[in-house]
């Protein structure tokens, strides 16, 4: 490494190093580093059916910062931008398996659906029913059988939580699924960067951007979006945003909002960007009757945001605000 | 070809990649997620310690081994996919002492099968499979027409390497470079450019 | 502006919208934006010590983040790296009041001692009792009665939460000062640069760094630090923070410790960050029995971390583990 | 110096000010936090906003307005010292009708006074005491010399100016760019900056 402007010791112990470092400041947790899983320290509650996500590491706190009462019981971060592998996740499955079944949230991506899918596989040898909810919530890809799909990108957070809660109130695991596809059914985001990421093992920019240039419909791994642009007020690039969900599933009524930083963007702008979304709702006739507002889903030190909306309605709103008690998301307790 | 000359060209496999790992991050940067190359060094470095610690006694069950371990360390898309190919062609060769070209193709072509069935990926969607499938197709033209081992290699090296070219031009329907659209023309496919090494290795190893 | 890649929609407007954005996304929050101050939505509460703290914006969630039950009853950001003024103080000194006096936690630095101390004057012309808490843990700047002191940096929020339970818990106004200002007096910091920040108004960084270059000793305003390096592993430049705050001020025993991203640093990063500095306290038999690790003190999308150690009793601890109900701290609630 | 005098240097104030802002905030950003610029002009724009609406009636209410508006609506550390050196020199001229050369030194000792009770700032300690403590002894020369008023002026933003550049070679021990110990050295003090136009736009108006 050497010159790499990054806080790690080398490309091969990010994940590890990360892991050693989550399991020292959150008591809540239990870090198997051998295997690379998160889990809550309390482990499996039986009778609960058990959640599991992950994915590439590079988006924190996506999914080990949302490990914890009400949310998952356990993660499994992969390589940065690369998928976890089988035999971490039928571990996780394993060891998390209450009696009630396993929920696999699988954001949408080639590596991440056929690692899941892998691993369901396995799980069926050693006779865990095993379900899984595929989030597919970026409007910035068109939706077509013919392509990968949609990514799955601030969705996640969501689908977490409520799928959490459900499964803490002790809900059957098709009870669970059902929520948790209703929650990606009525949830889109729509991702602007500013900047490129800087991946430890690449050490430079994944793509260069000019002074004024901007990418619209970016995803979550550094990647260029669809189209390039050119900088603009806040409210302008909010709108854009807001235009491309609201395009796509129209926006009204009570709305949970997530406006997120990609990692390199300070919370100052993240609020500023929500306020201009608030204007949006109202215009509308929606609002924004729950939020949040942060990095939530990041893109290593990615400069930008992206802006998750669902749709709410009475049950999913109650199960949002259920209590919480993960590293990332806490309340309630 | 016996268990040695797989060891072989395994070892050749692991030490192109390695050698190729900056290449294949780049093109993975420019429609991907930039880990291409670094996703295959850490698979095949994998497959090398297990050879190293005890060689497979069988052709299918090295490749299986092979399979097996990229499944175990890659994750990602190549993963899964590499990983089910050795795996496919690993149970199609089974104990065979000594593999002709004829059962290589067959074997290939279970691979590609297996990744197809996976990814539902179809040749000029620019992927992987833009590579293998014309490699296979000149091994079996080969076959037919009798030539020599090393002859119908070279074949199989050559169009895998012109299959990945071929993938520049090519709009993407699959893997990540599909999220690009339109903007995914104008970069060769990682994963095209990984399967011409793997034909090249191989090449490579039947020639010393 | 135009070409500034900054989620704004003018200079002149970045705190107005940030308050407005901060004022949506938190109903426990009432915010003031004529005069530009956050209260708790609950109001002051008769007979509790009230809590003001404010500084330039550019620092989020300092200090507006930390308004809530537990904590602040009221923050006035300036302009952005620009103390607030006095009007704006004595107005949330006022409103806070509940008859048992207000203490004001100001960090070290000149403008904001002026212009708190004008607050005061103004405070006492109004009959209000007014204490306040001057942080200064920056260890990088040479304490000296012929300077300005050291800077206060991230321990202000640990003085903003022990002293925000301690009045939460209904103690006269004299011992809120004595917690915090022990608090004050156990706490170190030491921050490490990666790179400059940019200010809305500069639009592009305030210095400029080589690729292997780094600052050492930075404090939160986009500054040089006292000495310019060259990048190292995390686990460097960790064992850098952690010998000058240990040199200043023994650790031992249990401590509170916080690692604290600039703001374009992403989290993974400061995960590992922390792991090097577990290592480090238990080298020197301490060990970090609470922590902190995310973006607390930041400076604008400066990239790199600081770290705040604060020595606990068994009195800090139970303040630290009092219930917080904050946009950025929250647990117990 | 009648109001419509002091009137005219604050509005020559707030236009070089404004025309200086970014050099001003450039010098902050070497060896501060990039705002001194931002800072003063968004002062000195309120004070000609406050001075649209209605001139205060003497020169003392005038310098006294110029000072809280400052503080009003400054921050930092610039607002309170020069909000503090107004209002002294306001308290000190209070109705006085027609200044003199020797009253408006009276007033400005009054406001270094006034700077130095809250910033604790000596001579050498490179902050605006530096350009104003010597150009407020040029004046006091001046008067004592018995030189006309814009001899005496023209003296004292030549002191001035000077002052700021010799704070180039100081360390310093006030104000943020303290924190930075031996690397303040070699950049001028962007407080000593701004006292220098505020002089220099005494002389502008003075010399019209
Ligand atoms: N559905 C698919 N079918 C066949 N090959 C695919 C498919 N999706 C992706 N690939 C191949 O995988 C390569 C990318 O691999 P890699 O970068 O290691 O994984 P990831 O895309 O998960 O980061 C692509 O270049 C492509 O050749
Ligand atoms: N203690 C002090 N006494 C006199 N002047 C000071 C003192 N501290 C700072 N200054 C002056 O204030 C200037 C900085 O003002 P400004 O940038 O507006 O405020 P801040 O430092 O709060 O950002 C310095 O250049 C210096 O001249
Ligand atoms: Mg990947
Ligand atoms: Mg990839
Ligand atoms: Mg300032
Ligand atoms: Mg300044």
């Amino acid at each position: 490494m050497g010159t790499v402007k990054k806080l790690i010791n080398g490309i091969e112990s990010v994940v590890p190093d990360t892991l050693r470092g989550l399991a020292a400041a959150h008591p809540g947790l239990r870090v198997d580093e051998e295997n690379r899983i998160v889990y809550r320290a309390a482990g499996p509650r039986p009778g609960k059916v058990g959640l599991v996500s992950g994915g590439g590491a590079g988006h924190e706190p996506l999914h080990t910062g949302f490990v914890g009462y009400g949310m998952l019981d356990a993660a499994c971060p992969g390589e940065v931008f690369t998928s976890p592998v089988p035999y971490q996740m039928i571990e996780a499955t394993t060891a998390v398996h209450g009696g009630a079944g396993v929920l696999h949230i699988v954001k949408n991506y080639t590596g991440d659906v056929l690692n899941f899918q892998m691993t369901a596989e396995l799980s069926a040898e050693e006779n865990i029913e095993v379900a899984a909810v595929l989030v597919d919530d970026d409007v910035a890809v068109h939706n077509s059988i013919y392509t990968a799909g949609r990514r799955g990108t601030g969705a996640t957070v969501f689908v977490e939580k409520i799928a959490g809660a459900m499964a803490e109130t002790g809900a059957p695991l098709h009870e669970v699924v059902r929520v948790a596809e209703e929650v990606n059914a009525r949830s889109r985001s729509f991702g602007i960067g500013l900047s490129s990421c800087t991946t430890p093992s690449v050490g430079k920019p994944t793509f260069d951007l000019g002074d004024t240039e901007i990418e619209l419909g970016i995803g979550i791994h550094g990647e260029p979006g669809r189209t390039r642009s050119t900088m603009r007020p806040a409210r302008d690039l909010a709108w854009i945003a807001m235009d491309a969900l609201h395009e796509d599933l129209p926006l009204s009524g009570d709305t949970l909002v997530m406006v997120n930083g990609m990692g390199g963007t300070p919370l100052i702008e993240l609020y500023i960007v929500f306020a201009e979304v608030v204007d949006y709702l109202a215009e509308k006739g929606a609002r924004a009757a729950r939020s949040l507002v942060g990095n939530y889903t990041t893109s290593l030190d990615m400069q930008g945001f992206s802006i998750t909306t669902c749709r709410l309605d009475d049950q999913l709103t109650r199960l949002w605000d259920f209590p919480v008690e993960t590293p990332a998301l806490r309340w309630g307790r | 070809m016996n268990t040695a000359c797989f060891a072989a060209w395994i070892e050749e496999i692991a030490r192109t990649v390695h050698a190729e790992k900056d290449r294949l991050t780049r093109l993975d940067a420019a429609i991907g997620d930039a880990d291409h190359g670094a996703n295959l060094d850490r698979g095949f470095t994998a497959v090398s310690r297990v050879l190293a610690a005890k060689q497979p006694e069988t052709t299918g069950a090295m490749l299986t081994m092979v399979g097996s371990t990229l499944i175990r360390n890659v994750g990602g898309a190549s993963g899964p996919l590499y990983g089910m190919a050795f795996r496919q062609m690993g149970r199609v060769l089974g104990d065979t002492p000594d593999v002709s070209i004829a059962q290589l193709c067959t074997a290939l072509e279970a691979g590609l099968a297996g990744i197809q069935k996976l990814g539902a990926a179809t040749e000029g969607d620019k992927t992987l499979v833009d590579a293998l499938a014309p490699a296979i197709q000149a091994l079996a033209q080969s076959v037919q027409d009798g030539v020599k081992p090393e002859e119908a290699i070279s074949a199989a090296a050559a169009a895998a390497l012109a299959g990945a070219e071929a993938t520049i031009p090519m709009l993407a329907h699959k893997g990540r470079a599909s999220y690009l659209g339109p903007r995914s023309v104008g970069h060769e496919d990682p994963g095209a450019a990984s399967t011409a090494l793997i034909f090249a290795a191989l090449h490579a190893v039947t020639t010393r």
